[in-house]
């Protein structure tokens, strides 16, 4: 390890990036909090929350090349899909499911985040598929790079794979198959579980007997950290390191930012029958984004004037995305029967 | 007799079975205190306690496994599946496994198996909380699969499959958990404890002029529909409600088209070799000779998946006056 | 043109199609150095190398989910499934993810995968190495399903397959591995570099009596048949190879029974909502003024498995005789 | 731990149960070669061997309650299920697949090991399939012990639930959520994994990034072990110590033996394209059955001539099964559709 990793890759974020990763979870907070409110006018009929888990997204949007590097995220991933470039239009249209809507042109629930531009590869809502699949990414651009496809150095192509679960989703096969190929292939791979403590109800303690879900790393033959997934410079180191270490072809990490979610599982649920509201305020006293401004504040990054910019900024953001969602068409019916298979290549 | 839910209909078939027999025990996701995301198992935990109701890690191969295993033992397993869409990762343990058992020792172990999982759509679910899964185990020698359409087929059914020896697929119609209302015998009255077999379907209306088969939500709609076109079009339709689509009640399916003469077969899953294919196939092998027109079906167009938004989930969906559409058309034949 | 086995045409077909594109890479269980269990890859390994022809854990769900993560970053993937009986663990990747990945992202993100199993009973493999699994997924939209049964037509159709943008799945009859022999042009002559559509049947036979339907080992059975009732009986039966079960090749299937006025199904999977359902449901439904009999459907029983022992298979197994009995039964109607 | 706890297991074993694991390890070896004679006649289609791994298969089984505890085999299980009850003579029937064929009246393929009498569960030929289930039997011993329905002291019932499996087949998603439930509920399960270094042909760096499978146990929260599968009374005293945690309520253990096919894969392989003679020569030099011969001769509890009778013994066995096989009918035809599905309790 040379000096230069041993300081935190977070100490030579500028002051902008700083800004903007606390820009970012500002937005994807209060455009959250705006689709609870739609939920609870009946203006639509599903939202599923990222509150409290903006810091872990966040952080590790940033650690990667965004918009280059591939992200197969979760239902939650919000927060991270606002960093890559998914907008509050895009998820406003997606949650009044109108015509267009961008992730699937309203065929899919909300919260199915997809741009096949910025290399975020729209998920199901089944969980842990995407994990081996990500495997399956990453071994592509290993396969390129190997077989001289593809240059390793080129940034412009995608040179790690990034997907996101729920700690109770480790419970499936599906991630110890991932992780055995990322572990035996030495895949350019990160696997982040965002340990929010449930699955639904059910406790981690019914989900595993290990204290950390990184505790299984060693079983791949691959490193496994434990971060403080409200820190949002703390997980933004851990993925970076992550992201060096696939760059350089030393494989794969998993990482696990111990986390909360603030809201219930989903507007379907309600958490009164399984968490204490002891529980639920303590981690209100968490909360990574009034710690992040904080931070941000003392260091004389933002002052409360700035603060109060973004806070109006992202309601403008917000209002206008409605607006023009509410406005949108739905779409047509027949449109139900379109995109099924893919044409032939040079085909119509 | 009370009128009661589709839902608690179920709940109540399991809290019976599990006060009759302390083999009987659950598991799932969110069945403990959760009651379940659908309340199917609400207040079973606190009656029944965590040793007999048991959140299952999140991981549906190993709910039907150990459920596999805890059968093989002679406990008597309900498994939920929390979506229908949800049960492909136990796939293998369901069709390689649980169904061939009993084959493949020759008789020596049993699976006693119950899983359980709301289906179908019609709930703004989108492709992952909308799926009819049904086909894909009707093709399974060895399994049974039920689908219940009201209540007290719900609970007398669910009775049935946990006291049956075999694995048992119960799909249950979710759109209908709460719509869907019936009469059903109090638990303490004489006739409380009533089961209703596996392999009867049941002539859900008597008609003349066509036959239609259904199953779940559909055999709802289906007699919606019946009524429409008695009332509008003075069609007299017979309509059979499945209710066990393995193994199937042939001589029901074949008796009511011999009478009519003419097939409808109605399903909400996609078109191509959905359950209805079965239907037509039977039929047009074994009462040929009855038959005054093409069988015909309307079920979900094939696509891969239920859409979320609105216009597009009524376009997939058949309903009440689609099905009296294909009912006019095939009367007219 | 030379004779060659139907593995050694799919073998050519994977080679010439890894020597045309280099995204082209195989992956499964033993394709190595072991050249796979059946030696459909031998050679390959050491003709492109451990990068291209991967050695894969031995777990069927990563087999598949590598495989869409792969296609999805548009590298051409051909995983292999050691049996088709071994696939079930990979149906969760395939029925909700593959299949569904096109629509679901409103055409953003495809999945140009080819998934090769081995199928088919007859071969003294027991339950679990004889199963035939196509049924499961010809239900399944956005999936393609293709069963070659000549040597041309199997290269020809991997061919298509490696070059078709959607998920496919291969169905190889390993009974005629080495048993089917057939003409296929040289990889260097004009017509080398062939392909066979997906989607399109193929009249292996022409007849004016009866039609059968059938594909995979059947096909060759149902030809053997044909002639037999041709020798024997006078009856002139045509044969349908299907090739592609989804998505089906209605006008052929239509086109044939409207000719000659009577259907006959052959399968060897168990009986009940195997592929045959289909082809029936739609005949009955789109052709039904030609019929001039029922629709008839010779398959396996519906029984967990094909056995073992060689007079249970015997039993179990549509041979060229049970057909020919069938085609007279039905042409006799 | 007491004192007794260390003194091996196996000191404690009499030198008749010594010389029945001999002879048990014996008798499988003289089959297993005889299966592969008839095969070599024609006289059977095909056969999958134990040779090389008696000894982890023949020490397992003698540390738990045979017959009694539940055990979910795999193919590869001849000895362990000659040890547990299986006769020559079944053996010899499944081979060639003789009407009422002990395991599946000629259904499966031989290797299908199966006795409800015994608590020997009939499998499936797909790898790993077995492992919940497994646990879902080690649930149901613990929840009739919990709910009253039998006494944990009560040496009548089974007590643990034992499944073997290869190391390649510990890819499986299965054995991952098997383990995991047995970690959670801390079952009494023992996973035997018999580490023979290939899956096939792929070796088990092509499987895993990890030295042991045992590795992977600490991911279940349980203990993993890792012995030498050649040393039958090694494998004994690590079974025999999971046993008995099974039975103290203690929870599962994930044992590793690591050991060596002598054999290729089945009478359908040819293992020369990817093993080495002389790595296999160097296994033949370690087989277990010579190994303990010399030991038990050593200590004095084996005389030459009572080895040479074990052998004339064993020779008889499977001469006699072999003829009472050949000479027992075919199944009859009809017989391919009868035990579909399991008759109604008290009906016919
Ligand atoms: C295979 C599958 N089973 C069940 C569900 C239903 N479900 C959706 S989210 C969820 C809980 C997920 O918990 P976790 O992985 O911890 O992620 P979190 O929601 O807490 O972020 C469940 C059970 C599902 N989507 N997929
Ligand atoms: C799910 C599944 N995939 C593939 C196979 C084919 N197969 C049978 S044994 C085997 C290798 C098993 O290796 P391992 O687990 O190490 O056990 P071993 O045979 O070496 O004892 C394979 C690939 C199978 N039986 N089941
Ligand atoms: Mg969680
Ligand atoms: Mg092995």
């Amino acid at each position: 390890m040379t000096t230069d990793a041993l300081v935190r890759a977070s100490s030579r974020l500028g002051e902008q990036t700083l800004l903007s990763i606390y820009w970012t979870m500002l937005l994807s907070r209060r455009l959250d909090e705006r689709a609870w409110a739609l939920h609870r006018q009946g203006k639509i009929h599903f939202h599923i929350s990222a509150m409290g888990q903006e810091a872990a997204q966040v952080g590790a949007a940033f650690a990667i090349q965004r918009g280059v590097d591939y992200v197969n995220p979760y239902y939650r991933d919000l927060a991270l899909s606002i960093a890559i470039g998914i907008t509050p239009f895009d998820i406003m249209m997606s949650l009044f499911a109108k015509q267009g809507e961008y992730s699937s042109g309203g065929r899919q629930m909300p919260a199915h985040f997809n741009s096949r531009r910025l290399n975020l590869v729209g998920g199901s809502s089944v969980v842990a598929t995407q994990v081996p699949q990500t495997a399956g990414l990453a071994f592509a651009i290993k396969y390129r790079q190997k077989t001289g496809l593809a240059d390793p150095a080129d940034a412009t192509q995608p040179r790690v794979a990034l997907t996101c679960l729920g700690e109770g989703s480790t419970s499936q096969g599906e991630w110890h198959e991932g992780m055995n190929w990322a572990g035996v292939h030495r895949l350019p791979m990160i696997c982040l579980v965002q340990n929010n403590a449930y699955a639904i109800s059910v406790p981690v303690d019914s989900q595993m007997a290990v204290a950390n879900v990184a505790d299984r790393a060693a079983g791949y033959g691959i490193p496994g950290v434990v971060v403080d997934g409200n820190d949002v410079l703390a997980v933004y180191d851990a993925v970076r390191e992550a992201v060096e270490r696939a760059y350089a072809g030393e494989g794969a990490t998993l990482i696990e930012a111990k986390t909360y979610r603030l809201t219930p599982h989903s507007s379907d649920d309600d958490d009164r029958s399984y968490r204490t509201r002891e529980e639920v305020e303590l981690w209100k006293g968490r909360d990574p984004i009034p710690r992040f401004r904080q931070y941000l504040q003392a260091e004389g990054i933002l002052s409360p004037e700035q603060a109060e910019a973004y806070e109006r900024r992202a309601r403008v953001e917000v209002d206008s995305a409605q607006a023009a969602a509410e406005a949108a068409p739905d779409p047509s019916p027949e449109e139900a029967l379109g995109a099924v298979y893919a044409p032939a290549e040079g085909g119509s | 007799m009370t009128q009661i839910t589709l839902i608690e209909a179920i709940r109540r078939g399991m809290d019976e079975e599990m006060a009759r027999d302390p083999r009987v025990f659950l598991t799932g996701e969110d069945v403990g205190v959760r009651g379940g995301v659908f309340r199917a198992t609400q207040g079973l935990f606190e009656k029944y306690g965590p040793d007999r109701v048991i959140d299952s890690p999140l991981a549906e191969l190993s709910i039907v496994a150990v459920g596999i295993g805890a059968a093989l033992a002679e406990l008597r397993p309900i498994c939920e599946i929390q979506f229908a869409d949800f049960i492909h990762p136990a796939f293998n343990q369901i069709v390689s496994e649980a169904a061939r058992f009993y084959y493949r020792t020759s008789g020596a172990w049993r699976v006693p198996l119950v899983i359980r999982a709301p289906y179908g759509g019609g709930v703004s679910g989108g492709l992952y909380h909308s799926q009819s899964v049904e086909a894909f185990y009707a093709h399974v020698p060895g399994l049974k699969v039920v689908i219940p359409s009201t209540p007290y087929d719900a609970k007398g059914l669910l009775k049935s499959a946990v006291r049956d020896p075999n694995p048992v697929l119960f799909f249950e119609p979710k759109k209908g958990y709460r719509a869907i209302k019936g009469d059903v015998p109090d638990a303490d009255s004489p006739e409380g404890d009533y089961t209703v077999p596996i392999g009867q379907a049941r002539v859900a209306r008597e008609g003349r002029d066509l036959s239609v088969y259904a199953y779940g939500m559909m055999a709802h709609y289906s007699e919606k529909a019946a009524e429409i076109v008695a009332r509008e079009d003075g069609i007299d339709v017979e309509v059979i409600d499945l209710r066990t689509l393995l193994p199937l009640d042939k001589a029901a399916v074949l008796a009511s088209v011999r009478k009519t003469g003419k097939a409808l077969i109605v399903y909400e899953d996609n078109l191509t070799m959905g359950f209805g294919a079965e239907i037509a196939a039977l039929i047009a092998d074994e009462a040929f000779d009855s038959l005054d027109g093409p069988i015909r079906r309307l079920a979900g167009p094939d696509v891969p998946g239920v859409p979320y938004a609105h216009t597009l989930q009524e376009f997939y969906m058949p309903n009440p006056h689609t099905i009296a559409a294909a009912m006019r058309d095939l009367a007219a034949y």
